[in-house]
């Protein structure tokens, strides 16, 4: 007999043959209950395959899936699946496979094979007997048995995309609910109905800051931070410049106002002359007063820092969105000693305006300030519903921390459902 | 037309974007695809702007012979430079026409940001300027600290004592000091000692560091962050229905 | 050429630290060289990874597959290409920023303005609401979900939670109602109160008597569903009411309290989380409550509301405070690697080419 | 006396800040440095590895806070080609492809490695999500050449590297929030392994994903750096960072706390 590989293998085979019932001290089992499904809430792209997790004890060491299409012929499509790696997250008992290279318009039916192999523990009698001894022969050097047991075959299914994602159902609930709350209240707003606004600090301080510099015959210095156009930041800090814009048009004080972003300069020119021409100054109103700068973040930040230092202007505003810049400015203007009234809602920057500013709008403040400066009732009754906002957050996370104190976790759920 | 439909166009495109964020189905992704690339072609274009109003303030400086004119010369020039150098190239009819050692010569040069000459530019010019404008921040910072940090009232003391302990944590000197501390002090073995012999009290100044991070800070973010964010989709939801409009500025 | 850039950087580096003395022609010159600069910079990167590959070229292809089409020869290449000329619609009014340069027809750029604008604001809100609102609310309640260790509730917590949350929807839906209305609608917060203090009761008389009720148990339930009860007459009393019923919101919340702890002390102190962990959990649930009244707008900052916002205000200080004394580290990183750039690369090259 | 020492120059301050930075870069000074439990996991990590294993090393940063991913770089690829572990560049910003592909010469210089068997630099490529999504399928599919053009097929190293699966550690060094998405895609798709070396601004933000495990280890800013330094036994940029800003530090603490006594001596002179 010629002891070479070849025939070693086919040794091994006939070997394997014969053991084949005695190789696996557990009974194998076949997948079941396998439902091949679209995938809910895509794009039309994948098909979800599932079944009942075969539970480890059973010695299974991987799946095989095994698909057609269009009642073709079944070809393995992905193997050596970790059965570990595919149990549902939330019932284990439960397995999923995510087909994801479909073809598109045809139908695929499924077949999915639990993997065993044989590496039982074996006691001393049976290694006494022969096949016991083979086996056992086979497995030092390496050769290990792997036995497929197929799955019935699933129905055909085809892929389709979905027009809307189910799971987003409270999400797209909460931003109805909110967009309504927001209308309604700017509905009774302009209706005349009187909105009550908190006092907030440093607002007082933007009539003193624009008085000082007229009496000092200094001009003002208004920056609106980095935010572009679409930026709410922005837009509350373009509001209140509104009106700091007419009460310097009524003093005469020139007001200064350096850009980073060119469709803000647009904007806020036509805002400051509508200002102007409001209280009736058109004639004071100077275009090249309010400029571009730079895009560049430290780049503008040294153009302002070199004006504040060659102008000296009475009071500065730092209002808008703002990056590492912030402190850069803020020093400066303190530097000069200038008033300062900072307002952000970038609230990384916030410690340092609190730093070195007179005064800081904090988050929601700036644009609560200008909707109490400008008095307007769009954003005095969006104000309003954003009040409502957080009522239901404060009740969201009342009743979830109370109710989960008892065991009861709906709230924690949905929460999580949307997040 | 000068405003009905860019409040048309706003609306629309909103209404683009938020549904197909809810829509998983295929030709809502292309549309979402589509939107974003048509977002990503307009977006340059801004730049148009800025640079239009950039070279008209500086020609008005120099033409009025404003404080410091002259600089404005720089400003035309760093950009002009920066452009024609990052803009290069040469025309495949005018490659065919010179000698071949120049032409391939020429083709090997790299256009645009991968010019020599731009990288050269940019790693020299402007990536030192960056990063020297951003560094000022340590000076800045110091001295703003000094400053501020005064115990008047009992939130600039809050901001104060955190701010010193936060710090302190931060540097290995922070818990070299605690630590030897703690061995001075008296404290009953139990109190000092776990089970295991390690030390319970061992680096309290980063312990105090990262609690302080963990529990206040969080909380105080997340109140800011709350507020904001409601703020955020309050003004998307104006914007969308045409109730703000103040970004089309003034006028009719 | 590297010795040269080694140079410039340092010149300028030390153009711009001169700024610190104060403002001086070395400053003035790094300063205008970097708007430029970056500006220059900021124009080249838009047109190479903004309009060529996502216009240009799309462009260009569709006109080759535009002219493949006019010669006759159609391939489902040129087809596919044909797509690419959609692009030139966003390409339009992208161009139509250039109409700023005319007086007459500046008021074009809204258009693409509009779009942007448009287009940001719809991004966001889905966004924002899911990622910022929701996600930070549950990440605020979040750390209560391992603390219980006792069996889900049966019908009759059911019921309490049902109670509960319908009870302090309909309470707060009675603070939306505008100040001078409340009166006449006065029922609708004892019924919220009143249904809420009821489903309390429910869930907390299942939670406990899923394991048999203990006499502790009883006194701390009835001491908590009391303390409910005064806290919210308080809050439903008339403004005149209120000055003499001053002790009952804070005997109310103690009462809460104490009650709570005498029946749960045990569980926590025994259960999944380390008491420090329940203490930090319960400061955030605090420090949000309070900061986010701060932010509270359309209500007068007075009484309660008043001491909850200062609350918040303290815990605001103390995330500054925080956020400084991090940023510090950060920041002065910065100045080192400058200030070493200076010295070993730039001073070392000097001593080098000396030495 | 007191009234001059609060309201000081601020150039003083500059003075002394810009005195107190100098003087320990020019003559170094060595504190004890304590190694805190993250840079001592990662290390314990890298350590454990075999010799032939690859590790990936983005450099997520902008060119404007290079300080403290640069050191953590020189002692995470000092550690990597003593022990014969390759190391596989990239990174996610465009504006720091010319700095990362500089830093890694360099480093590699002074260590003796040779490119393309011991390191390669695959530069970048637009888009964020596409390119972590896609080089856990297959890398070449994302970098089909690296940064010098050369194909993946003809770098030797690359040879054994198709994907996530081949690589044992993915370092992000990062100053923004790539390392969440790092771990979002890469980790919880393809369960690659990930550490951070973050500068000292983002740190706190990567606590959370520590205490989960998503995280193998971090480095903190220079604190990091001159950690995992202190560990290797080879001080460095780091280190001399560290010492530098903790002097730094105590003198911003000194110049708070006497502040505020001058203050309280005024008010009590004053009351």
């Amino acid at each position: 007999m010629i002891y070479n590989k070849t025939n070693f293998c086919v040794l091994a085979c006939l070997v394997l043959f014969l053991c084949g019932t005695y190789a696996f001290s557990q009974e194998p089992v076949a997948p079941s209950n396998v439902v091949a499904k679209d995938t809910p809430n895509d794009d039309g792209t994948s098909i979800t395959v599932t079944w009942d997790t075969i539970p480890e004890e059973s010695g299974i060491v991987s799946y095989t899936i095994l698909r057609n299409t269009d009642a073709g012929e079944f070809k393995e499509i992905a193997d050596k699946i970790n059965p570990k790696e595919i149990l549902d997250k939330k019932k284990p008992n439960l397995s999923k496979y995510k087909d994801t290279k479909i073809v598109k318009g045809k139908s695929h039916a499924y077949i999915v094979h639990a993997v065993y192999i044989d590496d039982a523990p074996m006691d001393s009698e049976e290694i006494l007997t022969l096949i016991g001894f083979l086996r056992r022969l086979l497995r030092m050097f390496g050769y290990k048995s792997e036995m497929h047991i197929p799955s019935e075959q699933t129905a055909a299914v085809k892929a389709t995309g979905q027009w809307f994602h189910t799971g987003k159902t409270p999400l797209f609930l909460a931003m109805l609910l909110f967009s309504s709350a927001i209308v309604w209240n700017i509905y009774h707003a302009r209706s005349g109905r009187e909105v009550f606004i908190r006092r907030i600090p440093g607002l007082e301080a933007v009539e003193e800051a624009i008085g000082r510099a007229t009496e000092m015959g200094r001009s003002i210095l208004y920056v609106l931070g980095l935010g572009g156009v679409d930026n709410v930041a922005t837009i509350a800090s373009m509001t209140i410049l509104g009106q700091v814009a007419r009460r310097t048009a009524d003093y005469e004080t020139s007001l200064r106002v350096p850009c980073n972003d060119p469709i803000v300069l647009n904007v806020v020119r036509e805002m400051v002359k509508t200002s102007y021409l409001d209280v009736g100054r058109p004639d004071a109103y100077n275009e090249d007063d309010i400029f571009f700068l730079t895009t560049d973040q430290f780049a503008y930040a040294a153009g302002v820092d070199g004006m504040m230092i060659r102008e000296k202007p009475a009071a500065v505003f730092l209002q808008g969105q703002f990056y590492a810049e912030s402190l850069l400015m803020a020093e400066t203007g303190n530097s000069i000693g200038a008033i300062q009234i900072a307002g952000t809602d970038s609230e990384h920057q916030l410690p340092f305006f609190i730093a070195a500013c007179d005064y800081t709008l904090i988050g929601e403040e700036l644009y609560a300030a200008s909707a109490y400066l400008s008095k307007e009732p769009m954003l005095l009754g969006s104000l309003k519903g954003q009040d409502w906002g957080k009522l239901l957050i404060f009740a969201a996370i009342i009743l979830g921390v109370s109710l989960e104190f008892f065991g009861i976790n709906w709230i924690t759920t949905l929460l999580r459902s949307v997040s | 037309m000068k405003r009905q439909v860019p409040l048309a166009l706003c609306f629309l495109f909103g209404v683009a974007m938020i549904y197909t964020q809810f829509s998983p189905h295929q030709y809502s992704e292309a549309v979402y695809n589509e939107v974003i690339k048509w977002g990503l072609i307009i977006s340059p274009f801004a730049l148009v702007l800025a640079v239009v109003t950039l070279i008209q303030t500086h020609t008005s400086r120099i033409r009025f012979r404003s404080e410091h004119w002259q600089y404005s010369f720089i400003v035309f020039i760093g950009m002009i430079v920066m452009v024609a150098v990052g803009l290069f190239f040469v025309p495949n009819w005018l490659l065919n026409l010179l000698p071949e050692n120049v032409s391939t010569a020429l083709a090997d040069v790299q256009i645009g940001p991968q010019n020599p000459v731009f990288v050269w530019l940019y790693d020299n010019v402007q990536v030192p300027m960056d990063a020297t404008m951003f560094s000022l921040l340590a000076f800045f910072i110091a001295s703003a600290a000094f400053r501020a940090f005064r115990a008047r009232a009992f939130e600039a003391t809050l901001l104060l004592i955190t701010a010193m302990f936060v710090m302190l944590g931060n540097i290995p000197v922070g818990d070299l000091v605690w630590n030897k501390v703690i061995s001075w002090l008296p404290l009953p073995e139990s109190w000092v000692l776990l089970e295991d012999g390690t030390s319970r009290m061992e680096d309290g100044a980063s312990w105090l560091r990262q609690e302080i991070l963990d529990v206040p800070n969080t909380a105080a973010r997340r109140g800011i962050i709350l507020g904001v964010s409601l703020g955020v989709i309050s003004q998307s939801i104006r914007i969308i229905l045409g109730i703000e409009r103040s970004y089309l500025g003034g006028g009719d | 050429m590297e010795v040269f850039g080694l140079w410039v950087a340092a010149a300028l580096t030390l153009c711009i630290y001169s700024f610190l003395y104060r403002d001086n022609p070395f400053y003035r010159f790094a300063e205008h060289l970097f708007v430029g600069i970056s500006v220059g910079y900021g124009i080249v990167i838009a047109i190479h990874q903004g309009v060529i590959p996502l216009a240009w070229e799309p462009l260009s292809e569709a006109f080759g597959g535009l002219w493949i089409e006019i010669a006759g020869d159609v391939t489902p290449e040129s087809r596919q290409a044909l797509w690419g000329l959609f692009r030139i619609i966003p390409v339009c009014i992208g161009l139509l920023f250039f109409a700023r340069l005319s007086p007459n027809y500046a008021w074009l750029i809204r258009y693409p303005i509009a779009i942007l604008i448009g287009f940001g604001a719809g991004a966001a809100i889905p966004n924002v609401l899911q990622a910022n609102i929701f996600k930070q609310t549950q990440g605020t309640v979040a750390p209560f979900v391992t603390i219980h260790t006792a069996d889900p509730a049966s019908w009759v917590g059911t019921v309490g939670a049902v109670l509960m949350v319908i009870g302090v929807i309909i309470t707060i839906s009675y603070f939306l109602i505008s100040v001078e209305q409340r009166d006449s609608f006065k029922w609708l917060s004892i019924i919220g109160i009143g249904l809420g203090s009821w489903g309390f009761a429910f869930v907390i008389a299942d939670s406990i008597t899923n394991d048999g009720l203990t006499a502790t148990e009883i006194v701390g339930s009835i001491l908590m569903v009391l303390g409910l009860l005064g806290t919210g007459y308080y809050f439903v009393s008339s403004v005149e009411q209120r000055n003499t019923f001053k002790w009952l919101p804070i005997a109310g919340i103690s009462l809460l309290i104490i009650g709570f702890i005498v029946i749960y002390g045990n569980t926590i102190w025994n259960g999944n989380l380390t008491p420090w962990e329940v203490f930090s959990a319960v400061l955030i649930v605090i420090g949000v409550f309070c900061t986010l009244t701060y932010f509270f707008f359309s209500v007068e900052h007075r009484g309660a509301i008043q001491w909850t916002s200062k609350i918040g205000i303290g815990f605001l200080m103390i995330g500054f405070g925080a956020a400084f004394g991090n940023t510090v580290m950060g920041r002065l990183a910065l100045m080192i690697h400058r200030v070493g750039f200076l010295i070993n690369d730039w001073l070392g090259s000097i001593v080098a080419l000396f030495g | 006396m007191l009234e001059r020492f609060m309201n000081m120059d601020r150039r003083i301050i500059f003075l002394l800040i810009a005195l107190v930075v100098i003087i320990p870069t020019l003559i170094p000074v060595r504190l004890r440095i304590t190694v805190s439990e993250p840079t001592q996991k990662l290390y314990d990590y890298i350590e454990a590895l075999p010799s032939g294993s690859n590790i990936m090393l983005a450099f997520d940063y902008g060119p404007s806070s290079l300080a403290e991913p640069e050191p953590m770089a020189k002692a995470v690829m000092q550690h990597c080609f003593s022990k014969g572990i390759n190391v596989i560049g990239m990174t996610l910003f465009p504006s720091t492809v010319t700095l990362a592909d500089k830093l890694m010469k360099k480093i590699a210089d002074e260590n003796n490695a040779v490119y393309g068997e011991d390191y390669v630099f695959l530069g970048y490529r637009p888009g964020t999500l596409p390119v972590i999504l896609g080089m856990g399928t297959n890398i070449a599919n994302v970098f089909d050449k690296d940064y010098q053009d050369t194909p993946l097929s003809d770098i030797p190293l690359m040879a054994n590297v198709k994907n996530y699966d081949q690589i044992s550690l993915l370092l992000d060094l990062a100053s923004s929030s790539t390392t969440e998405t790092w771990i979002i895609y890469a980790n919880t798709k393809y369960d690659l392994k990930i550490a951070a070396g973050v500068t000292a601004v983002i740190i706190a933000q990567m606590y959370p994903y520590l205490q989960t495990g998503q995280l193998v280890g971090m480095m903190p800013g220079y604190l990091g750096a001159a950690e995992y330094e202190k560990l290797l036994n080879a001080p460095g940029d780091g280190t001399v960072g560290l010492n530098t800003a903790s002097f730094a530090h105590l003198l911003i603490i000194g110049l708070v706390i006497l502040g505020n006594i001058a203050f309280f001596i005024q008010r009590r002179k004053e009351a």
